[in-house]
């Protein structure tokens, strides 16, 4: 419960969190702290500094423009559920935002501190990847805006940990007409973390029962190297029709997928498996609904 | 996709797009530089129930023993993982786990506890007077959590019905109660009809005197 | 856990197993700090594999269990609180067009109170920091 | 509602009985209670234990010199220190189980489970404290580690505690009646090869906290923090100490729960107290949520074998037998209790004739088990549960009716086991209905039919159990017949101060279940005051003269026990009261009456006294007052209430072994999704009878408490371990608590039972009986139905449902006639 010892350093901006980062070899970004500050205390990690950027202002906030959405890294979970912008343009976002963990977690957890830590489990990394969003990183070296692909790096490890940058926002590209998503999560308890998640998303051309799928997104969470693409299902899915029977076949491609499970105590590796390809074949019957309902995002 | 420079984060952020030049670069190089080899103290000055707090406390120091080595019982330390609440305070106008901020981090902050919802006088607030009258605490250690917790969902408008409640409350763990209650004495104080407690008889103050209101027992329910 | 990987070295099998006394070059591998050699087969140091949340300083003794020109096999007990990481790895070196192929295989158990919240992630961590190290090690070879 | 049967002549209003809200609120309310690391002591140091990573090796070396270099370190206490300082704890089980050497550091040189403590280190902070424990180096050799009991009693086993000989911790057989012939007799026979009961805990939300000061001058320890079982602490931790009992003062204030878990508190507490006395300087403990888990006490792991159960044509079930395995992980402690305690509830809720049980206490490299809520009864009752359960399913029976039909019925109380234990009451048939009703159970069977086929299959269970209150300890020389223990015992104290006021005392310990409540209201009645007047000691201090041996908060026995020994210290201070009434007004004692704080001779209520005129008469005038009254009156009423309880036959393992049995029968609708093994609880009601109540909202808290301990432990909550012996369920992330959010609305109902063998025919009660594993297990495998998988263990996690859709299970479960 106690901390191992560190240090403390509130800077004044992203560009002096970054020149923090670089100068000491140590230091670790502390955002919402949510997850951080629990592993101090279970003493799992060790930093020598924390470079604080919750309290700064520019990385708040949502913008949106005609091509992108823009978020700033240190939102709170409780800030992105409310925020009127968001909800009307990546509603996924602000509805996922809106049922994390509970109630005191979300007024001081950030999206950016849940895309760094990278945790298999965590909510936000699959359906950002599925929404092909991108990080502003802020380095010493300058800033640059990288696709989550090549962001989120494994378990625990993220291209900004990697090159000790600050993420000062997430850009996530406004979805176009005909983007339809959902998200499937097997939890432990509810509203408590998930031992298989499946985020899907489509785009298609047409409504109702005429729209052909153009476009697919198909990430799994809970499972190694999250948020982990599939792309066997993804082909599968693309330039169908939109029909009841799409779920069956994204269902049969997830076995085709080269994925990797982990087990623990709330789930065998093989469950995981079992529960991966049940959760990806209800995403998309979520969606393929969705579209029949003639619902658009 | 190939990673780019974003001429607009750039300009947002440093004026020139790289962090590490100039003498501001060197100012906060020994601003670090100071943090890692001083004195590991850091000032806290904070607001606390309406009084001002200072202290001096190592970087590590969470807001939870902070406050309560600063004399507030309020919250209460029930896990090292961030998911029981016990440490449940209002920091800045919302509900926090003390437990998951640093006291360095409370600078500045204007913190409520549960020690401060007590009415001017002293008495119970109708929220706390809805726990005691719906028996929503056994052991009592959970409890200063979940009024705060219970406070600021009453406080958002938020329709008060058993399943948003029941939500509300997801981040505060009691081991006694089982919630039923807790969820009962949240709806009652929100203005929603509960079911009464089993037996319902008479009510005890804390001084002694006692409302006798015996005459709306529920015989029903207890045979 | 049971964990596997695979690199290319430059160096030749004789000079990665020739790191295993040479506190001097082992120093200049990322991730690897104060070491010193603590007895015939056993060298000390301390290990920190990098994540998102930090770096885990682990307290760290590598033993050399056995080493031939192919193959070596080391044990690695790392140590922080309460907490423990035991790794039995074993090594094996196939001659490469441009030096040294080098497969490693690692037992690994996590201890402590780690075992019991960092069970979904360790084995990715483990494998990540594991292959990290011994790549790094190696070009210092 | 039941009116008090208070047999004073005094009671002019009736509070017993009353769900009279609780004084304890307010400070609780007001973030004004004291737990355990509220308590303010100057000088305060802390202690933080350096923990062992291995579940079962040798230490090689423990090296405490990097300790010096962490500012404010205060100074560490090593095993061999304590194992000169200490004698081993006292151990329940005869020669040669005896022989283990438990300590409060790692003893032997050994460590054997994940987590044990090895050096405690001192502070003069948190941080210093943790600071020097990371600066601890230990090596350890390591050993094969056995975290299954049945690996730890085959042939060859690694052993955990050399000088016992084996991984056996204590054997115990039962033979009651003839199972043999009704096995052989029978039409019908269920075979079950295996269940398992799994590991869990209560978790309190408060873990343990122990503060000692030790008085150099005096020589005494002083304990403060939640302490469940103070005399028993005492004995234990004097015992180890080689220290006197009167110069060892244990003290509770407020208290975050126990439910049986801390009763195991004594163990880190020694280590805390030879700092204390080391150091010259108070020293506190505040054990983390991960440390609790690791040693803060388990529930009895048990895997029960070859189970068989005897069956009639008509319904009528004979009995069974099984042997088991009792899991208690490392060290004993409490156990092998456990191998007894069970016993009480040998009949479970039915009318079975025949029984036999083999029960083997087995050590593994696990965390040790302490007493927790339902303390071993929940496990005998669970797998009667699930063979009574399963042979309905299997022999095509109607679940109520089967129930019904075995059920010990209103009219055969008091009814006596197959084991000499005496049931007092019960109304188990009107239970059942009425909770059927609360859960809508037509409605519910109609709705079942609807979704067959879906893929969200419905399943209604039932569980019926008891809670047997108020041990006789003669008990425990079933396990060990040199024990001096025999009956049962609690102390209260009640006085007048010299205002008029009144004060009382317990030897309970409450953490939670409002025992200042119900004193009070009991004491109220019988003084004619209102419970708001009665000011009643909070928590437990062993200097007041208010407890004996088996004092405490464990085995529901307060509504009995402390209840029944204040109305015995009541009615001292009420014959007190009114000998100097008698003196004062002039009137004969046995017409005074006691109401609203006076005295009064009943026959002309105009002659009276204030309490207040009673007290300063015998505080300040005693010379006031006839010479035999003054020296008689001191206005203070001790007394003890004793069980009637006789020692048991030991060699029969027959008597009467606890003296109420207060029943539960709780009933559930639970919904299985087909594909991922998602149980979704639909409904859920409960039934509880403990006799006469006396504050009817707290016995419904109480059972809505155990209720989600159950409900958690069912679906959530489990101890798993790796093979190599790590806790995998060290925390609330990997340990899922249930929160508000996963739980239905809870249903309750009440039947009432007065007890025939207590003062006021209350039962204890609070701990639930495990009702809700038996509940839900049944649900799910009416979802799944009789030739499908089969609910062999007490955890029913998504994975483990989802298996038992496809089946598993099934082929351990056989039909033999």
């Amino acid at each position: 419960m106690i901390p191992p010892p560190f240090r403390y350093f509130r800077p004044a901006s992203a560009a002096e969190a970054a020149l923090a980062l670089d100068d000491e070899p140590g230091a670790a970004v502390l955002g919402g702290g949510q997850t951080l500050i629990n592993a101090l205390k279970l003493d799992l990690v060790s930093p020598s500094l924390l470079v604080d950027v919750s309290g700064l202002d520019e990385l708040r906030g949502v913008r949106v423009t005609d091509a992108e959405v823009w978020i700033g890294a240190a939102a709170t979970y409780a800030e992105l559920a409310a925020d009127p912008e968001l909800q009307a343009t990546v509603p996924w976002l602000a509805a996922t935002s809106g049922r994390l963990v509970d109630r005191q977690v979300r007024n001081r957890g950030t999206i950016a501190g849940n895309c760094c830590l990278n945790d298999p489990s965590s909510n936000f990394p699959p359906l950002l990847a599925a929404l092909d969003a991108s990080f502003d990183l802020l380095g010493v070296g300058g800033s640059r805006t990288v696709h989550s692909d090549d962001f989120f790096l494994g378990t625990l490890i993220t291209e900004a940990a990697l090159s000790r940058s600050v993420v000062t926002g997430i850009r996530v590209p406004r979805p176009r007409t005909g983007t339809h998503m959902a998200e499937r999560a097997v939890l432990v308890g509810a509203d408590s973390w998930a031992i298989a998640r499946a985020v899907v998303r489509l785009d298609v051309d047409g409504s109702g029962a005429d729209a052909v799928v153009v476009g697919a997104r198909v990430r799994l969470g809970c499972v190694f190297g999250a948020p982990l693409a599939l792309p066997a299902v993804e082909a599968a899915l693309v330039g169908r029709a939109v029909t009841a029977d799409l779920s069956s076949l994204a269902a049969e491609a997830v076995a085709g997928e080269d994925a990797e499970f982990m087990g623990d105590i709330h789930g065998s590796a093989e469950y995981r498996r079992h529960l991966a390809t049940v959760q990806v074949k209800r995403a998309v019957d979520d969606v393929v609904d969705d579209i029949l309902e003639g619902a658009d995002a | 996709m190939t990673d780019t420079v974003s001429p607009d984060m750039a300009n947002r952020d440093t004026g020139d797009g790289t962090a590490s030049q100039g003498t501001a670069g060197n100012d906060v190089r020994a601003r670090v530089r100071a943090a890692m080899t001083g004195p590991d103290v850091v000032a806290v000055t904070a607001r606390v129930d309406g009084r001002q707090i200072e202290g001096q406390v190592p970087a590590r120091r969470l807001l939870v023993h902070w406050l309560r080595d600063s004399g507030r019982r309020g919250p209460k330390v029930g896990c090292d993982s961030g998911n029981c609440g016990a440490c449940t305070v209002q920091l800045d106008g919302r509900i926090v786990k003390s437990c998951m901020v640093l006291a360095v981090q409370a600078d500045g902050a204007d913190i409520r506890t549960a020690a401060d919802l007590t009415e001017e006088d002293g008495g119970l607030n109708p929220l706390q007077q809805s726990f005691k009258d719906f028996h929503a605490l056994q052991c009592g250690y959970c409890t200063s959590g979940m009024l705060m917790t219970a406070a600021d969902f009453l406080a958002s408008g938020e329709p008060v019905e058993e399943q948003p409640v029941r939500r509300a409350l997801k981040g505060n763990i009691c081991r006694c109660t089982g919630y039923e209650n807790i969820v009962r004495a949240v709806m009652a104080a929100g203005g929603a009809a509960v079911v009464q407690p089993h037996g319902r008889g008479a009510r005890i103050d804390a001084d002694g005197t006692v409302a006798d209101t015996r005459s709306d027992v529920d015989t029903e329910g207890s045979h | 856990m049971n964990l596997s990987g695979e690199f290319t070295a430059a160096a030749t099998p004789q000079a990665l197993t020739g790191l295993l006394s040479d506190a001097g070059r082992l120093e200049g591998v990322g991730g690897l700090s104060s070491v010193s050699v603590s007895g015939a087969d056993t060298l000390d140091c301390i290990f920190s594999p990098v994540t998102s949340l930090g770096r885990i300083p682990l307290r760290t003794t590598i033993t050399t269990l056995s080493a031939a020109p192919d193959a070596a096999a080391l044990r690695v007990v790392g140590v922080r609180g309460h907490q423990a990481v035991d790794a039995d790895i074993a090594l094996e070196f196939a001659p490469a067009d441009s030096g040294t192929t080098v497969r490693w295989t690692a037992d690994v158990v996590v201890r402590g109170g780690a075992a019991s919240v960092g069970q979904r992630v360790w084995s990715e961590l483990a494998s990540r920091a594991i292959g990290d190290v011994l790549a790094a090690a190696a070009s210092v070879a | 509602m039941t009116q008090t049967t208070s047999d004073t002549s005094t009671a002019t209003t009736s509070w017993t009985g009353q769900s009279v809200p609780r004084i304890e609120d307010d400070r609780l309310l007001k973030a004004n209670g004291e737990f355990g690391d509220d308590t303010p002591i100057h000088g305060l140091a802390y202690v933080h234990f350096v923990r062992s990573p291995y579940a079962h090796a040798r230490i090689t070396s423990i090296d405490v010199t990097g300790c010096d270099e962490i500012p404010g370190y205060v100074g560490c206490l090593l095993p061999d220190e304590a194992a000169t300082l200490t004698n081993p704890f006292v151990e329940l089980q005869p020669e040669p189980w005896s022989n283990e050497d438990d300590r409060c550091l790692a003893s032997g040189g050994k460590v054997r489970y994940a987590g044990e403590p090895v050096v405690a280190v001192a502070g003069a902070s948190r941080e210093a404290a943790r600071d020097a424990a990371a600066a601890v180096v230990i090596e350890y050799e390591q050993l094969d580690v056995l975290v299954d009991a049945k690996a730890a009693v085959a042939d060859g086993a690694p052993v955990l505690h050399e000088a016992v000989g084996g991984n056996v911790g204590w054997h115990g057989a039962w033979d009651c009646g003839d199972i043999g012939f009704a096995l052989e007799h029978a039409d019908h026979v269920i075979e079950v090869d295996e269940l398992h009961f799994h590991r869990f805990s209560a978790t309190p939300l408060e873990n343990s906290v122990i503060t000692c000061e030790y008085d150099a001058g005096m020589d005494v320890f002083k304990f403060i923090g939640g302490c469940a079982m103070p005399q028993f602490t005492i004995f234990m931790i004097g015992a180890a100490l080689g220290h006197s009992a009167e110069r060892i003062h244990v003290v509770s204030k407020d208290f975050g729960g126990s439910f049986g878990v801390k009763i195991g508190m004594y163990v880190p507490a020694t280590a805390v107290a030879l700092l204390a006395r080391k150091y010259r300087r108070p020293m506190r403990w505040v054990e983390t949520r991960t440390e609790h888990h690791w040693m803060g006490g388990h529930a009895n792991e048990r895997t029960f074998l070859d189970v068989r159960m005897a069956i009639q044509n008509d319904g009528t079930v004979l009995g069974l037998e099984y042997r088991c395995l009792d899991d208690i992980g490392a060290y004993s402690r409490y156990e092998p209790l456990g191998g007894v305690i069970w016993s009480q509830v040998a009949n479970a809720c039915y009318q079975i004739k025949h029984l036999k049980v083999d029960y083997t206490t087995v050590y593994t490299n696990k965390g040790p088990v302490h007493p927790v809520r339902g303390y071993s009864r929940m496990q005998h009752l669970w797998v009667v549960e699930r063979m009574m359960d399963i042979a309905a399913h299997k022999l095509g029976f109607d679940p109520v009716e089967f129930r019904l039909t075995n059920y010990i019925q209103p009219d055969q109380y008091p009814y006596t086991t197959v084991n000499g234990c005496v049931y007092d009451s019960g109304d188990l048939p009107q239970s059942l209905n009425k909770v059927l009703d609360l859960i809508d159970y037509d409605k519910m069977r109609a709705l079942q039919a609807e979704r067959r086929g879906t893929g969200r299959r419905i399943g209604i269970g039932i569980g019926s159990t008891l809670d047997s209150g108020t041990n006789n300890f003669g008990q425990a020389r079933i396990i060990n017949a040199y024990l001096p223990f025999a009956g049962n015992t609690e102390g209260g104290l009640v006085r007048m101060g010299q205002d008029g006021s009144i004060y009382a005392v317990t030897g309970g310990v409450a953490f939670g279940q409002g025992h200042e409540t119900t004193s009070a209201q009991v004491i109220a009645d019988m003084l004619g005051i209102t419970p708001g007047e009665v000011f009643v000691h909070r928590g437990g201090d062993s200097s007041l003269s208010a407890q004996t041996g088996f004092s405490g908060s464990y085995a529901s026995q307060f509504a009995v026990t402390g209840i029944g020994a204040l109305i015995n210290a009541t009615k001292k201070l009420v014959d007190e009261i009114k000998t100097v009434g008698a003196a004062m007004l002039q009137a004969p004692k046995d017409d005074l009456v006691l109401e609203g704080g006076f005295v009064k001779v009943a026959s002309d209520h105009e002659r009276a006294l204030p309490f207040a005129a009673i007290a300063g008469t015998v505080f300040f005038a005693p010379g006031a007052l006839p010479d035999d009254v003054a020296d008689e009156v001191n206005l203070v009423g001790r007394a003890v209430y004793r069980a009637p309880l006789a020692l048991p036959d030991v060699d029969k393992k027959y008597g009467n072994l606890t003296l109420t049995y207060a029943t539960q029968v709780h009933a559930c609708v639970v919904e299985i999704d087909d594909e991922t093994g998602e149980t979704t609880l639909l409904a859920y009601a409960m039934v509880d009878d403990c006799g006469t109540p006396i504050n009817p909202m707290i016995i419904e808290g109480q059972v809505q408490g155990a209720t989600v301990h159950g409900i958690g432990a069912a679906l959530f909550e489990n101890f798993g371990y790796s093979p190599e012996g790590q806790l995998l369920g060290g925390n609330f992330y990997d340990y899922h608590a249930p929160t508000a959010y996963d739980l239905p609305t809870l249903r309750y109902g009440s039947v009432v039972s007065p007890s025939p063998f207590t003062p006021i025919g209350a039962k204890g009660m609070g701990e639930g009986g495990g009702a809700p594993q038996h509940t839900v297990c049944a649900a799910i495998q009416d979802a799944l139905g009789a030739d499908a998988g089969m609910v062999l263990d007490s955890h029913n996690p998504p994975e483990r449902v989802l298996d038992l859709v496809n089946g598993q299970g099934a082929e351990r479960v056989r039909v033999l006639r």
